[in-house]
């Protein structure tokens, strides 16, 4: 019992104050740049998920390898802005000299602005997304303080955060749980393969047809996603982003 | 402090295609050699290949697929190839007879069993009753279901149900050119980028017959991320029997290690640190003595915690005992990594099939293979891995070159890379096709063969212990659905 | 005598001639008409009686009811009708070829067992003592096929139990010198404690109540639930005959709260881990008497450490939960003869989701099951309460040796309360909750009205004076007085009742609020239980009855006599897993099962008399007691 | 009246005390004091998912439950030492109120028909089993001590402070008894965590797995309330006969933080060994009693 105080002791207090003004790691590869005169097609061919587009960079395909910005310095750079996330896939689009994404509309009804409980599903995911979301309720990020609870049952649940590119096997389990979050509910994607597939849109395995049927309200890109992001994301949506 | 390529090239004529018994006589002979199968699989040559494996020696033997697409299973007598057997099945139709547990693996929509007419193992009695958990499993876990015959509260058999994750990761590994596909083999189970990064790169460079540089900063990353999964493990392990504080300390720890990750790659994970020919990132002068410090202190608080923690009484109530796994089994079933060196089975891919020269390394293991056992091991690799991670920074130079020049690859080659990840053996095996693309790739992830021991620890406990023997394991789902 | 009796005399002609309508019709008539004589003695007329004079040796014949017997009268005339209601139904449910000897049984068993609260003469009451044995002997023997043993081993431990009673009346009848229940006041301890054995028998008391579980399963639904809902209470009549006239000393009633103890725990174990419904509630049957029987103990212990409050609730508490338990044992009966009609098995682990296909019965059957586990708003919890309250006088006894046996019976009947609780809520969800666990329970269907009349009116019986408990203590009101009780305390009581009534009704309001609260509030929808989102869930995955008590069983283990088989074989995998248990009653297996078999295969050198002619059982029966009269007199 | 006021509003913000104390002691930010309440209201204004196997037990189950606890509220001393109801023997009604509000919960879980429920069920259920005698004891040995003879009385007059060092040892002794009971009563660790993810390890959560919107919320409601009533009880227990309400909620805080700081240091027990502990308060029960019992009677 005893040591226990003593290695609580020298462990100290560890939550980051505030994760959403907290700053990070300037190695941490944030919220893309592009250079005005970026050549997008270029850059396209370099890119493994092919997710430049003619009028930018699109947040949701983009896997953060940093293969562009190694390649191009001059065309692309990634900030160490964690703060992405948007609420329609046409905003995760970044134009080229664009500085940040553009502000979010959607803000959920108030009796959630101090308590949202989540249920994630895992579709497929390579389980990063998964550690991360895991670890943005740790002692560290610590998510719970801003009243969002991360729940057993979907029954308990008002949003389904998914991560991964939704699994041909998985697809039938990931309606299941949808269907058993009673309304008014919200469906929250978390990472790139989520977003749009990623590095596996292309396999015959993905089956994302519940995508068709479901509006996601919230877009959170990354790969994985930082704890950061996931917080500020869904934070913002919880209270509005300042 | 490398000495390379050691075990790249298995005896190639030995990879002729023999007759079928005897291919079947010679893995016979080799196992007796004491001898445990690596890989054994079938490619769209329409060959069975069986890459066989003793501390320092490899060797790969194959044959052609037989006529009548059956042939008499090795399992019965060497369990070890059921989960192997069962690949070939779902992916050739190749049916391995009197197979005692014949059933799909990942059901790939194309596979030759439907994944909803998966035959689960029942009981008739009326007091045997089933539960089933899963694939949305309660916590923030990759999904897989776990089927179990009670009686009662008491696990009379356990089953495990894979192929939610399966995402077809093999068949985009193969279309392409296979440099550009270092992303793709980051995600093949994203906790352990490095593991499966490394062995993707040694493969590629061995199939092009370059060799790599920064091998140290590689090291450096893969004992990084070996501490950072045991620290998570160990503290899902306190939070499991609700002992927050070991669990919270211990996340904390984790989130240094890999924080520090980031600051050598920019992600948490250490993906796009690794490059076929080298490494991507520098590591400058500073930031290997901010390393030294934060790896130096965390050895400390680790040390700290983890003594407090097998120090509790109401903790070790609940590890003692719980979930054994037996000697004699995890050499059957060839388990590898934690399950195998918690039994007492000195497996490690870092003393038997040596990428690089650990000096002075010895096997950790512990005898009894229960929870406690797997816990206290990770306890003592962590310790182990933050020893050599303080050497390599020691010895690595800010100067040196970190990324060596692609030669093209060998066609027709076949090229092996053994790496001991955080959870055991990761074994890759490709064939060159051409310049660029690989014929087939293979993937054996150590949770593959690894499942087997956690259904064979639950049988006869409480079944409120499962999850805690569960993570106490922690395999990877993606890893081996792929 | 009265006009009451003559009816039911009456209602055995059309029972010969297999007309079971009238024969109800007849026993309702009749009843109502004892009903009436009951209740007027029981608060007017002190005790009615004349002597009806017999030639020697049997000599005068005192033909009497006291309140005693009155309030025993009251509970037959009142419960056996609608046993005999519910047994015309469902005998059309399950037709036998046998009618006219079962109904012609039916009538003389409910006959002798009113007439044995009129005699008071111990020869007479021997014969109709015999008679009732018999009668319900035949009762039992309902379809010819599984209950023959059963049945058989009912009767020869009736038979024993008589024996008992007879060496005690005998004994009693050389002490006093008289037939006449007079003679049994002040009697030496030897013939009393045989008597009480021979009572023992017939109230299911631990050891000698095996009979119970074996008899009930085989009886039909009506039979069984009119034997243990009354039946079993002339045993206890007898007890009380002999403890209301004789005085105790405290070492005696402290044995006594032991036996009661034992009794009622022994049941309650069975209890849980039975998967046989009907013996479920023949296990109950035991508990309950026990749970009685307490109460008693702690009325002799009031008066013993002169505790006048202690006495009187004690007493309270063991004749309202008599008189209770008679009304939902018979619904509970009644209730598991429709789940046995409807789904063809009274193995719970074939039931499951009833309460979706009936869902009247399972309304009902709740009801009975919150009563039998004595939870609020029903009667069981108002005698259950009367009796706590009794042991939470004992503190104030003077002497530890009054207060111990108090505190044990506190621990004890918590203990079981709470066992039975958890036994009857196990019982409950694994039948009617939940998702079919075989064909039979898939296709179940809802029964006809005539058998859910009677269960819907015991029903009513058990929650009316659950919520207004003050009508029930007025019934037992002049009993009390006749025990010469506290009355001013009992009048506290009724007060104290009033005040429960107002605590439910403050419950139900707020129930009531909430309940309607949520109704306009939400909005439903329905989905599939939360089972991980697997998508193909089958029956097979829900708990097995024994999963529910594995946590106590493990406790429990030393008192739970269990066979189990469990295999498992794997080569490398596993290719067979079996596990079965069964819960046996040891008593039975050990003791009588040897027994009875012994003596049925001593019985079988007269076989030739064991013709199956009813007729010929009777004259058996009665030469029995001829034999019995000479030697009695003989003794003389 | 004024213990109908902090029935209704100190049960869900005490336990904020609880998930405060666990915050600090492991050293995150952790849960706002109020989030309870927030989550309650939150749950009161969602729809509700029913299971299709569900039958009228699970619509009414929670409303009865809670029905049944605050009644059961009605007759215990909180802020006043007045209980709203009190009359001679009414614990016993009290405990049998409780066992009604777990019994309806237990049917409703089972009404789901999932297997993990099923378990939960059992689980929680063979705690009652050794409770109620070691709760109907404890009164016992209390009505030894003070000869009142309802729960309020006989709260409000034991104590620790009260003569003879045998009384301070029986309060407190009972006190601990009393704890334990709240412990298991709440399903808090070590024998069951609330924070638990793991249908297969839960006690009480997975009781509730199928609830969701205004039910559930009246379920925490409920699970609240309960520990309210117990903690108030000991504290009662602790404090001089009618002392200011200061000294109750200064006792009612300490036992809550206790709560979370034992939660914070002890790992939960295997769950067949937690019926083991679930004895200790019978025996510590039978412990005071025979105490007294020596005390009063004055047997040698």
């Amino acid at each position: 019992m005893l040591n226990f105080f003593q290695a609580r002791i020298r462990h100290g207090y560890q939550a980051i104050p505030d994760p959403l003004t907290v700053g990070i790691d300037s190695a941490f590869p944030g919220l893309p740049e592009l250079a005005e005169d970026a050549d997008l097609t270029l850059l396209n061919e370099l890119c493994p998920t092919k997710a430049f587009e003619d009028d930018g960079l699109d947040l949701g395909r983009c896997i953060f390898c940093g293969l562009c910005s190694r390649k191009y310095p001059e065309m692309v750079t990634f900030t160490p802005n964690y703060k992405m996330a948007a609420d329609s896939r046409q905003k995760l689009i970044m134009a080229p000299g664009q500085r940040t994404l553009p502000r979010m509309d959607f803000v959920l009804p108030r009796q959630f602005r101090y308590s949202f409980a989540l249920r994630s599903v895992s579709a497929a995911g390579c389980n990063a997304c998964e550690m991360e979301l895991g670890a943005s309720n740790n002692v560290n990020f610590d998510i719970s303080r801003y009243g969002v609870d991360i729940v057993a049952s979907p029954r308990h649940a008002d949003a389904l955060i998914l991560t991964g590119p939704i699994s041909h096997n998985m697809a039938d389990a990931l309606s299941e749980t949808w269907h058993a979050i009673p309304e008014p509910k919200y469906l929250i994607l978390c990472g790139t393969c989520a977003i749009s597939g990623g590095l596996f849109a292309g396999s015959e395995a993905i089956d994302r047809a519940f995508l068709k049927h479901w509006q996601p309200c919230l877009y959170i890109p990354g790969c994985p996603a930082h704890p950061l992001s996931i917080i500020s994301a869904i934070v913002s949506i919880m209270r509005g982003s300042k | 402090m490398m000495n390379s390529d050691l075990l790249y090239s298995p005896t190639l004529e030995s990879a002729q295609p023999q007759k079928l018994d005897s291919f079947l006589d010679r893995i016979g002979e080799l196992i007796n050699g004491g001898y445990q199968p690596l890989a054994f699989f079938g490619t769209d040559e329409k060959l069975i290949y069986a890459l066989m494996g003793r501390p320092q020696e490899l060797e790969l033997i194959c044959t052609a697929f037989p006529a009548s697409s059956q042939y008499p299973s090795l399992t019965p007598e060497f369990p070890a190839f059921h989960i192997f057997e069962r690949e070939l099945y779902e992916e050739y139709e190749i049916v391995p007879l009197n197979h005692p547990w014949l059933k799909g693996l990942r059901h790939p929509s194309h596979g030759a069993v439907k994944f909803e007419d998966y035959p689960f193992f029942k009981s008739d009695s009326r007091l045997i009753h089933e539960v089933g958990v899963g694939p949305v499993h309660a916590g923030v876990i990759e999904p897989g279901h776990f089927r179990f015959l009670m009686q009662g509260e008491i696990v009379e058999h356990l089953e495990i149900q894979l192929g939610y994750q399966h995402r077809g990761l093999i068949g985009l590994l193969c279309d392409g050119p296979l440099i550009s596909k270092m992303p793709l083999a980051e995600t093949i189970a994203g906790d352990t980028v490095i593991g499966h990064g490394t062995a993707f790169c040694r493969l590629v460079e061995s199939l092009a017959e370059s060799s790599p540089e920064a091998n140290d900063i590689r090291i450096l990353l893969l004992e990084m991320e070996r501490v950072a999964m045991h620290l998570s493990t160990l503290s899902a392990l306190a939070g499991d029997v609700a002992y927050i504080m070991s669990q919270n300390l211990f996340a904390a720890l984790r989130t240094t290690v890999i924080n520090a990750t980031l600051s050598i790659c920019g992600s948490r994970f250490g993906k796009r640190a690794l490059c076929v020919g080298g490494v991507n990132y520098p590591l400058n002068k500073t930031l290997i003595d901010t390393l030294k410090v934060k790896m130096q202190k965390c050895a400390v608080q680790i040390k700290y915690t983890s003594e407090a923690m097998f120090a509790s009484n109401s903790l070790l109530s609940r590890f003692d005992d719980t979930g054994k796994v037996s000697h004699e089994d995890a050499l059957r079933f060839g388990f590898t990594g934690i399950s195998a060196k918690a039994s007492g089975v000195a497996v490690d891919a870092r003393a038997d099939y040596p990428i690089w020269a650990y000096p002075g390394f010895e096997v950790q293991t512990v005898a009894s293979g229960d929870v406690y056992a797997r816990a206290y091991l990770r306890y003592k690799e962590i310790m182990q891995s933050l020893h050599i991670i303080q050497e390599v920074l020691e010895q690595i130079d800010p100067a040196a070159p970190i990324q060596a020049a692609l030669k093209e690859l060998v066609p027709g080659k076949i090229a092996i890379s053994i790496v001991e990840g955080a959870r055991g053996r990761i074994v890759h095996i490709a064939k060159s096709k051409d310049a660029d693309k690989a014929l087939w790739y293979r993937i054996i992830d150590p949770s593959l063969t690894n499942w087997q021991a956690l259904a064979m620890a639950v049988a006869g406990e409480q079944v409120s212990d499962f999850p805690l023997c569960n993570k106490s394991f922690d395999l990877s789902y993606c890893g081996s659905d792929l | 005598m009265s006009i009451g009796i003559l009816i039911l005399f009456i209602a055995l002609i059309p029972a010969l001639w297999k007309r079971s309508d009238y024969f109800v019709i007849l026993w309702i008539l009749g009843s109502s008409f004892l009903a009436y004589e009951y209740m007027e003695v029981l608060y007017s007329r002190s005790v009615q009686d004349f002597i009806l004079v017999m030639p020697p040796p049997v000599g005068s014949v005192s033909i009497a009811l006291n309140k005693l017997s009155a309030f025993f009268g009251v509970i037959f005339a009142l419960g056996l009708p609608v046993g005999m209601f519910y047994g015309h139904f469902y005998l059309k449910e399950h037709p036998i070829d046998a009618l006219r000897s079962h109904l012609f049984w039916l009538g003389v068993m409910g006959l002798s067992m009113h007439c044995l609260l009129w005699i008071r003469h111990s020869l007479i009451f021997l014969m109709f003592w015999e008679l009732m044995s018999l009668s319900s002997f035949f009762c039992v023997l309902f379809s010819k096929r599984s209950n023959r043993e059963a049945g058989l081993n009912y009767l020869i431990t009736m038979q024993v139990g008589a024996a008992f009673l007879i060496a005690g009346f005998a004994m009693a009848y050389n002490q006093s010198g008289t037939f006449d229940f007079s003679g049994f006041e002040k009697m030496n301890t030897l013939p009393m404690y045989l008597i009480l054995i021979g009572f023992a028998f017939k109230a299911g008391i631990f050891p000698f109540a095996s009979w119970l579980p074996q008899a009930h399963p085989v009886a039909p639904a009506h039979v069984s639930g009119i034997m243990s809902s009354m039946l079993v209470k002339t045993g206890f009549y007898g007890i009380l005959l002999i403890i209301s006239i004789n005085p105790f000393s405290l070492l005696e009633i402290g044995f006594f709260c032991l036996v009661f103890s034992i009794s009622a725990f022994w049941a309650v174990c069975h209890l849980l881990s039975e998967r046989n419904l009907k013996r479920v509630l023949a296990y109950s049957t035991v508990e309950n008497v026990g749970i009685a029987g307490l109460g008693v103990c702690a009325g002799l212990l009031g008066l013993q450490a002169n505790l006048p409050n202690m006495a009187m609730l004690g007493f309270t508490g063991a004749f309202l939960h008599l008189f209770f338990h008679s009304i939902f044992k018979a619904q509970l009966f009644y209730s598991s003869g429709n789940i046995l009609s409807a789904t063809g098995t009274l193995d719970i682990d074939e039931m499951g989701a009833l309460a979706k296909r009936m869902p009247y019965t399972a309304v009902m059957t709740l009801i009975g099951i919150m009563a039998i586990s004595a939870l609020p708003l029903t009667n069981g919890f108002i005698s259950e309460f009367t009796i706590f309250k009794a042991m939470f006088e004992a503190p104030a006894a003077a002497h530890l040796s009054q207060l111990m046996p108090g505190l044990m019976i506190l621990a004890v009947l918590a203990f079981i309360g709470a066992l039975a609780i958890i036994a009857f809520i196990r019982i409950y969800a694994i039948v009617f909750l939940g998702s079919p666990r075989s064909a039979a329970a898939e296709n179940a269907c809802e029964l006809r009205r005539g058998l859910r009349l009677p269960i819907a009116v015991l029903s009513l019986a058990i929650l009316l004076p659950g919520i207004l408990p003050n009508i029930a203590l007025r019934f037992v009101k002049p009993l009390i007085r006749w025990f010469g009780l506290d009355m001013k305390h009992f009048a506290f009581l009724q007060f104290q009742a009033l005040q429960i009534s107002y605590v439910y009704l403050i419950l139900l309001v707020l129930f009531a609020v909430f309940y309607i609260v949520r109704k306009l509030l939400v909005k439903e929808k329905r989905g599939a239980t939360w089972a991980c989102a697997y998508p193909r869930v089958t029956p097979r995955m829900q708990s097995s009855s024994i999963t529910y008590i594995q946590p106590l069983a493990y406790f429990l283990k030393p008192f739970m006599y269990k066979k189990s088989r469990r295999v498992k074989e794997e080569e490398v995998f596993a290719t067979k897993v079996e596990y079965d248990e069964q819960h046996l009653d040891a008593v039975w297996e050990i003791i009588v099962r040897p027994v009875s078999k012994a003596i049925s295969r001593f019985l079988l050198l007269f076989s030739r008399i064991h013709n199956g002619k009813t007729n010929s059982y009777i004259a058996w029966g009665l030469a029995f007691l001829v034999i019995l009269l000479v030697w009695v007199v003989g003794f003389r | 009246m004024i213990n109908i006021l902090s029935i209704i509003f100190f049960p869900l913000l005490f336990m904020g005390i609880i998930h405060r104390v666990k915050a600090i002691m492991v050293g995150r930010k952790g849960k706002s004091l109020w989030q309870n309440q927030r989550d309650f209201f939150k749950l009161l204004q969602k729809d509700e998912v029913l299971s299709q196997s569900a039958t009228i037990i699970s619509r009414m189950a929670p409303a009865l439950s809670l029905a049944a606890t605050i009644t059961a509220a009605l007759f215990v001393p909180f802020l006043s030492t007045k209980a709203v109801l009190s009359f001679r023997g009414d614990f016993i009604l009290v405990m049998y109120l409780f066992t009604l509000s777990k019994g309806i919960m237990a049917l409703a879980a089972m009404d789901s028909g999932s297997s993990f429920q099923g378990m939960g069920t059992s689980r929680e259920l063979s705690f009652t089993a050794f409770l109620e005698p070691a709760f109907f004891l404890i009164i016992a040995a209390l009505i030894l001590s003070v000869g009142a003879g309802s729960l309020s009385a006989i709260f409000a007059l034991q104590n620790v402070v009260s003569a003879g060092i045998w009384n301070v040892f029986a309060s407190l002794f009972i006190a601990i008894a009393l704890y334990i009971i709240l412990l298991v009563e709440s399903c808090r660790v070590p024998f069951d965590d609330p924070a638990t993810h793991l249908e297969l390890t839960m006690i009480h959560e997975v009781m509730v797995l199928d609830y969701s919107g205004f039910s559930l919320a009246v379920i925490h409601y409920t699970g609240a309330l309960k520990i309210f009533i117990y903690a108030s009880l000991i504290s009662h227990l602790i404090i001089p006969p009618y002392s200011s309400a200061v000294w109750y909620l200064l006792v009612l805080a300490i036992v809550y933080i206790f709560t979370g700081v034992l939660e914070s240091l002890m790992a939960r027990f295997r769950m067949n060994r937690n019926l083991e502990l679930v004895l200790v308060p019978l025996s510590i029960a039978m412990l005071t009693l025979t105490i007294l019992l020596v005390l009063n009677t004055g047997v040698w």
